[in-house]
């Protein structure tokens, strides 16, 4: 199939490919990491992640509204803001959720899941009652659209950077936060040992409250990056569960490492095999990929164990 | 084949498992003979708990082997570990607390492995009667048809002995069997072992050393995954490496 | 529920002589009444197939997903039709009697459909039903429309190869839209490759291969075809096949959520499509998909169908006029939507022209029926069932609405089985 | 069997729930609604087989599937196939450019029947791959699964990316499948229209039938030592282990009767609904699979009947009367039942019910009836859940 194109070209393409595949790789950690701390580090399955999502999306929805109506000199500005508005909405729901529901199942696994899927259809609804059926657009500021040309062929979307650069800066920010702060002690010390956390004075109820909602915010601030690329309806959050689960489950859901590890690698399989095959195809070659794997390598990829 | 065979029931040669380089065990070998009791101490972390986790099964071994009867373990599944006759009691009580002790007991009882075994099973008159020989032996008999959590936790240990003695094992190894226990408890379960270790080979863990010097045939003390002293109670009392290790910290 | 018919012929058959004269009497002069008001004929000539039509209503059925995934997309055809009945009823209804409807709810699921088709047929007896928008629904409830003999007004664009007497499709089968666009593009724009993309399932598969064979047959090539899960939202790999192939069009049939992802992951990767290099050429994103795609994302890119919002005929003007008076002034109304509101009218014209609600009577009357108030035009029913239509092609613009650049001059005939195409 | 082994298989309590639901079932419902709703009852009880299996998988054996839909798919397919090849006849096919095979082929350009088809024209073959396909693919998957001890939320998890897998398969072969349309317009078995309202009738009793056989096998197996050992290991994995069992070949065994029950339930579908289609493989069905059972009490085989009739019959009130109310509905039916009934109508009957029940029988018979003698005790949990 290459036998057409100048090896420059061929180049220039994998090139391309190779970006596609990193931003494919950022939106999968974005979508991934809310989901990978509250996994990771309760052993909560929170099938809602992707109504959270959509929760920031539509914040971003009306934080553009807002500024195109009153300051629509600022309204290159918004993104920011509305990224932020996303976080403490999304958080805040997340730890309104986790005292009402939450709390009261963390010895079973399996039932917050169950649970937290009859939260993603009643939050469904309320989109779909507060904004209507319909999926809404959202305008983004100038700056955002458009890409640079670096050569004839390739170009790089802007907002593909803003993603990638929102991706690193928050893996980074959550690295900070796991393993440097004093909170993230007190998360991790909790996970490990609870009775004994509780003993030496930690507030573990505090800790696990604000750990789901930390989780809740990222997929808030993912969502609201996600309006650049995809759509923000009330059931728009269902199209992201499968692969965000998958690449919690495949990193093995311990560290915030193999949840990166796993998107990278998740990826860029898919990535290349949408481009030798039929997206359908890669995806389920994709997906039977990342199954099998989890069948040959169970004990390697599961190192934490689930809270009982 | 890097050992020969013998005519102990156990023999472990050098033994050595590794977590992420460190040797929890490390080329340990002891040989438990027939109808011998056997306890083995030492401080937390010397690696006792890893050693039963190897001889069952549940932890495989990075080097050494293990051999019951002349026939090697480490190659084999914990479930064909069993069947081959050797019994394993964990630390914390582990019984099924939505079970009563009648079918706690019927569950351990050696027939009907197999699935379609599990489905043909009757609760016929041999069942019955072991099932209320053992009950008897553990002090259950009053409480066939208690569900299992609502038994005491001595109460508890000595189901899940119980568990064990219905299949009849020839190597039972039991991790602190009197942990946690009250003193009367404690007296009954040294009763208890002393009766079912007639034909059998036991392997105790223990702190207590009163309480292994009651039991004791022959007492191994491990240290850092090493075999520190070996013999009578007595002996590893007196040994100096033993008081060091124990009071030295 | 019986019709009145069956009533009197209850009471007759029960009740001693004497009662039974004040009944029939009560009969006549109900009889009388009514057709002194509305000069409507007798219900029991209109209708002799145990239908819920009375002396002043007759009950039909809108079947369509107001939950569930597509929701979305079926909003607009409720609205429609809701709209063109209480038009219809505004002036006067159908034969004498005011159209009452029964809603029902597809939840997007398709057995819920056929459930539903089954029970608005059954037990509401309605005369007909205004309905359904995926092809999965219309296969779910068709047995149960042509065991039942029911109608049913389908509204959306669809992939042909089907033409039940049980079903009026209001909207275009693949051809009518398919083959007109690609002509305009080849003769107007001088397209000459082509690279087919679509949502993966029954309707984009059947379109593009009937494009296909299209193209081939005028000489042209198809550089590219490919297809991604329904929902699917990351196309960066396919925008690279378009820059390694460069088509002259790009030809989409990508729906639902995918179908934002696409199109705003185009813009952002450097393809400007008010450029026409390449030139996108849609079927699948009326002016309702643009709401939420955002029109600054699409801006530039072609559409074929048959309506277009922004149609300047006077049928149109009137009916966007009463369309946002009726359902708010940010409201769009796409190609599907103008389709769903020629279903109540399409039938009306039947029922009169066939002077009875009898389904039998109303499929045979239906080949031929005239619609010269339709908001795309003048459309005319064919004898397989489906609409005579113009095809347009509009070019996206930055309001999300579509400013139409070209019109073919002659009503394009359906063919739902298109010879050669298969 | 011996009067005594009929007792400990079935004791009073169960004979009861079992009269109570056959004369539900096969006398009530059938004299009190005209055939329009019995059809719909019927299409709720196929949905009764997969929450059935999974009170054994789940309830009894710890295993959460999230894609049973899978297996309820792959039995309906099997009919379905069946019954599509029996109404594309050469004589109902004769507009097609290729007669006598499936009208979806006919679009998608297949001028022969895929070598898969052609056994679907043998009932015989259809009645044992409805069963044993599905209970084959959920072989494999437990094979590869719990010989290597994956379990709990990554099983579920997996499961769930099976039937995404499944679906998004399916979709894409349309020549092959009928892809999103599925296989529709089904008309005649042997001849017979199964459109009418005769057969309707015929079918609704086959379902009831085959549930209560199903029910008579979970019975069984519930009652078996099998039973007791899926609840053993659900609490004690290890400690089964080291009773000697091999503890993979129990949770693939019950998972494979899990799929056996969901593709008996897909195949009487496909017969009361006259289609197939991928939306009863994906993910979204099976938790709403999975709801039913919670419903109904995962605990217990006639709660699964009972929760799948609920469920169901209110989704349709529901959504008939306010379908905006019903996701709000849905979503509070699901937190509700697990945060505060985990053990569903069951649980809520054992407790508030049953000693009634005991009561009024034990004042009929004049016999005293509170010692619950059985040598196997109810079960009573609290949660109970790994």
């Amino acid at each position: 199939m290459f036998a057409d194109y100048t090896t420059s070209e061929l180049m220039s393409i994998f090139a391309m490919q190779g970006f596609a595949g990193l931003i494919l790789f950022s939106v999968f950690v974005l979508m991934a990491l809310g989901l990978a701390i509250i996994f990771g580090q309760m052993g909560v399955i929170n099938m809602a992640h992707g109504e959270f999502m959509i929760l920031g999306a539509y914040i971003t929805y009306l934080t553009s509204n807002v500024f195109a109506d009153y300051m629509p000199n600022l309204f290159g500005a918004y993104f920011f803001i509305a990224m932020i508005l996303a976080f403490i909405a999304a958080g805040a729901l997340g730890m309104l959720v986790e005292w009402a529901m939450i709390r009261h199942l963390y010895h079973r696994p399996l039932d917050t899941l169950l649970a937290t899927w009859g939260l993603s259809l009643i939050l469904q609804q309320c989109y779909r009652t507060i904004f209507g059926a319909r999926e809404v657009g959202v305008t983004l500021p100038d700056w955002l659209m458009g890409s640079f040309q670096l050569t004839d062929i390739i170009e790089v979307p802007i907002n593909g950077i803003f993603v990638m650069t929102l991706a690193v800066g928050i893996s980074v920010a959550i690295a900070a936060l796991m393993y440097k702060s004093r909170w993230g002690i007190q998360v991790r010390s909790v996970v490990q040992n609870r009775p004994m956390a509780g003993a030496v004075g930690i507030n573990t109820a505090r800790v696990d409250r604000l750990t789901f909602g930390l989780g809740c915010g990222i997929a808030g601030v993912a969502g609201s990056a996600f309006t650049m690329i995809g759509s923000t309806g009330p059931t728009s959050g269902q199209l992201y569960i499968v692969d965000t689960f998958l690449v919690v489950v495949f990193g093995g859901a311990a560290s915030l490492l193999g949840t990166i590890a796993s998107a990278f690698t998740i990826s860029q399989a898919q990535s290349t095999m949408e481009f030798f095959l039929s997206g359908s195809m890669a995806k389920v070659l994709t997906l039977l990929f990342v199954v099998f794997i989890l069948m040959l390598r169970p004990q390697g990829l599961f190192s934490l164990k689930v809270r009982r | 084949m890097n050992s020969s065979n013998t005519d102990f029931v156990l023999a472990v040669e050098g033994l050595t498992v590794s977590f992420d380089g460190f040797k929890a065990v490390n080329d340990l070998s002891f040989y438990v003979d027939k109808n011998e009791i056997r306890v083995i101490v030492g401080p937390n972390g010397a690696g006792k708990t890893t050693v039963l986790d190897l001889v069952c099964g549940r932890t495989k071994a990075t080097e050494g082997s293990i051999k019951f009867r002349n026939k090697e373990l480490t190659k084999m599944k914990e479930h064909q570990i069993v069947r081959a006759g050797v019994g394993r009691k964990f630390q914390t009580p582990s019984i099924y607390g939505d079970l009563t002790v009648f079918e706690n007991l019927e569950i351990s009882f050696p027939r009907g492995r197999s699935v379609l075994g599990a489905l043909a099973f009757k609760r016929d008159a041999e069942v019955l009667q072991r099932v209320n020989e053992v009950a008897g032996m553990i002090f259950l008999d009053e409480r066939l048809h208690t569900r299992g959590d609502l038994l005491s936790h001595g109460q508890k240990q000595w189901l899940e002995i119980g568990m064990l003695l219905i299949q009849d094992p020839e190597l039972l190894m039991l991790d602190e069997p009197v942990a946690g226990m009250s003193v009367s408890e404690r007296r009954k379960t040294a009763e208890l072992l002393r009766t079912i270790t007639k034909d059998r080979s036991v392997i105790v863990i223990e702190h207590d050393m009163q309480f292994v010097a009651e039991i004791a045939d022959k007492v191994t003390v491990l240290h850092q995954g090493k075999i520190l002293a070996e013999g009578s109670a007595e002996h590893v009392k007196q040994d100096p490496k033993v008081i060091e290790v124990y009071l030295g910290h | 529920m019986g019709t009145l018919k069956n009533a009197q012929a209850g009471l007759g058959g029960r009740l001693p002589s004497l009662m039974k004269g004040i009944a029939s009497a009560v009969a006549g002069a109900t009889m009388v009444l009514s057709a002194a008001v509305n000069a409507a004929p007798a219900t029991s000539e209109v209708n002799t197939t145990g239908l819920a039509v009375t002396d002043d209503t007759v009950t039909v059925g809108i079947l369509h997903s107001v939950t569930g995934t597509m929701a979305i997309s079926e909003t607009g055809s409720v609205q429609a039709e809701k709209l063109a009945i209480e038009q219809i009823n505004a002036m006067g209804g159908v034969l004498g009697r005011q159209i009452e409807y029964v809603q029902e709810d597809g939840a997007s699921d398709w057995p819920t459909f056929a459930e539903k088709s089954r029970k608005l047929l059954l037990q509401d007896k309605v005369a007909t039903v205004f309905g359904c928008w995926t092809s999965a629904s219309r296969k779910a409830v068709l047995p149960v429309f042509e065991q039942y003999n029911g109608m049913l007004y389908y509204p959306t664009f669809y992939e042909g190869l089907e033409q039940s007497p049980n079903v009026i499709y209001t909207g275009q089968e693949a051809t009518q839209q398919i083959l007109a666009g690609i002509d305009w593009v080849t003769k107007e724009k001088g397209a000459k490759t082509f690279y087919l993309l679509g949502s993966d399932y029954i309707w984009p598969r059947t379109s593009n291969k009937i494009a296909r064979k299209h193209i081939e047959k005028l000489g042209l090539k198809v550089v590219g075809e490919d297809y991604y899960p329904l929902g699917h939202t990351q196309f960066n790999s396919i925008i690279n096949k378009f820059k390694l192939k460069k088509p002259d069009v790009i030809f989409a049939s990508v729906v639902g959520g995918s179908n934002v992802a696409f199109y705003k992951q185009l813009k952002a990767a450097g393809i400007d499509m008010t450029k026409e290099k390449p030139l996108v050429l849609t079927i699948s994103v009326t002016e309702d998909e643009i709401l939420g795609i955002g029109g600054e994302n699409i801006e530039g890119a072609y559409a074929s169908m048959k309506y277009f919002q922004s149609l300047t005929n006077d049928n149109n003007q009137a009916f966007v006029k009463a369309f946002k008076e009726r359902w708010g002034d940010d409201i769009v109304i796409g190609d599907v939507t103008q389709a769903a509101y020629l279903g109540p009218w399409l039938w009306k014209a039947a029922v009169e022209k066939a002077g009875s609600f009898d389904v039998d009577k109303v499929r045979e009357a239906s080949p031929g029926i005239e619609l010269t108030t339709a908001p795309e035009g003048y459309v005319k029913v064919h004898p397989n069932h489906h609409l005579w239509s113009k095809t347009r092609i509009g070019n996206a613009k930055t309001d999300g609405q579509y400013e139409i650049v070209y019109e073919t001059d002659e009503l394009i005939e359906p063919d739902p089985f298109p010879e050669g195409y298969q | 069997m011996s009067y005594a082994g009929l007792r400990s298989l079935l004791p009073k309590n169960d004979l009861i729930n079992f009269a109570v639901l056959a004369l539900i079932l096969v006398v009530v419902l059938p004299l009190s609604l005209d055939i329009f709703r019995l059809n719909l009852v019927g299409k709720y009880l196929t949905y009764a087989f997969v929450a059935l299996g999974l009170v054994l998988c789940w309830g009894y054996g710890g295993i959460l599937s999230l894609g049973q839909g899978v297996f309820f798919g792959l039995g309906g397919y099997a009919m379905a196939m069946f019954l599509k090849l029996e109404a594309s006849s050469p004589e109902n096919t004769a507009i097609q450019s290729t007669p006598g095979i499936p009208d979806f082929m006919d679009w998608n350009q297949l001028t022969e029947l895929p070598w898969f088809w052609q056994p679907f024209h043998s009932l015989t073959f259809t009645v044992i791959a409805i069963i044993v396909i599905p209970s084959i693919f959920a072989y494999i998957i437990g094979v590869a699964m719990f010989k290597r001890r994956v379990g709990g939320v990554y099983f579920a998890i997996i499961t769930q990316a099976v039937a995404a897998i499944l679906t998004i398969l399916i979709i894409g072969q349309q020549g092959y499948t009928g892809g999103v349309n599925g296989i529709t317009d089904l008309r005649t078995l042997f001849g017979w229209d199964i459109r009418t309202n005769e057969a309707k009738y015929v079918f609704y009793f086959l379902c009831v039938f085959m549930l209560f056989l199903c029910l008579g096998v979970a019975q069984f197996v519930r009652k078996s030592k099998l039973g007791r050992l899926l609840v053993a290991m659900r609490e004690m994995e290890d400690r089964v282990r080291f009773s000697g069992y091999d503890v993979a070949n129990f949770k693939i065994f019950v998972f494979c009767l899990g799929s056996a029950f969901a593709a008996i339930g897909g195949a009487m579908f496909t017969l009361q609904v006259g289609f197939m289609s991928p939306t009863f493989v994906g993910i979204v069905p099976s938790i709403e699979m999975v709801i039913f059972c919670a419903v109904g009490g995962r605990l217990s085989i006639f709660g699964a009947v009972y929760g799948a009739l609920v469920v169901n019959w209110a989704k349709t009130t529901f959504s008939e009367s306010f379908p905006e109310l019903w996701l709000f509905a849905m979503g509070a039916l699901f937190i509700g039942v697990v945060m505060a009934f985990p053990n569903g109508l069951a649980g809520l009957y054992t407790k508030y019910c049953e000693p009634k029940v005991n009561q009024l029988i034990a004042r009929f018979t004049g016999k005293s009836n509170d010692t619950s003698a059985e040598l196997a005790p109810q079960m009573k949990t609290e949660g109970g859940n790994p």
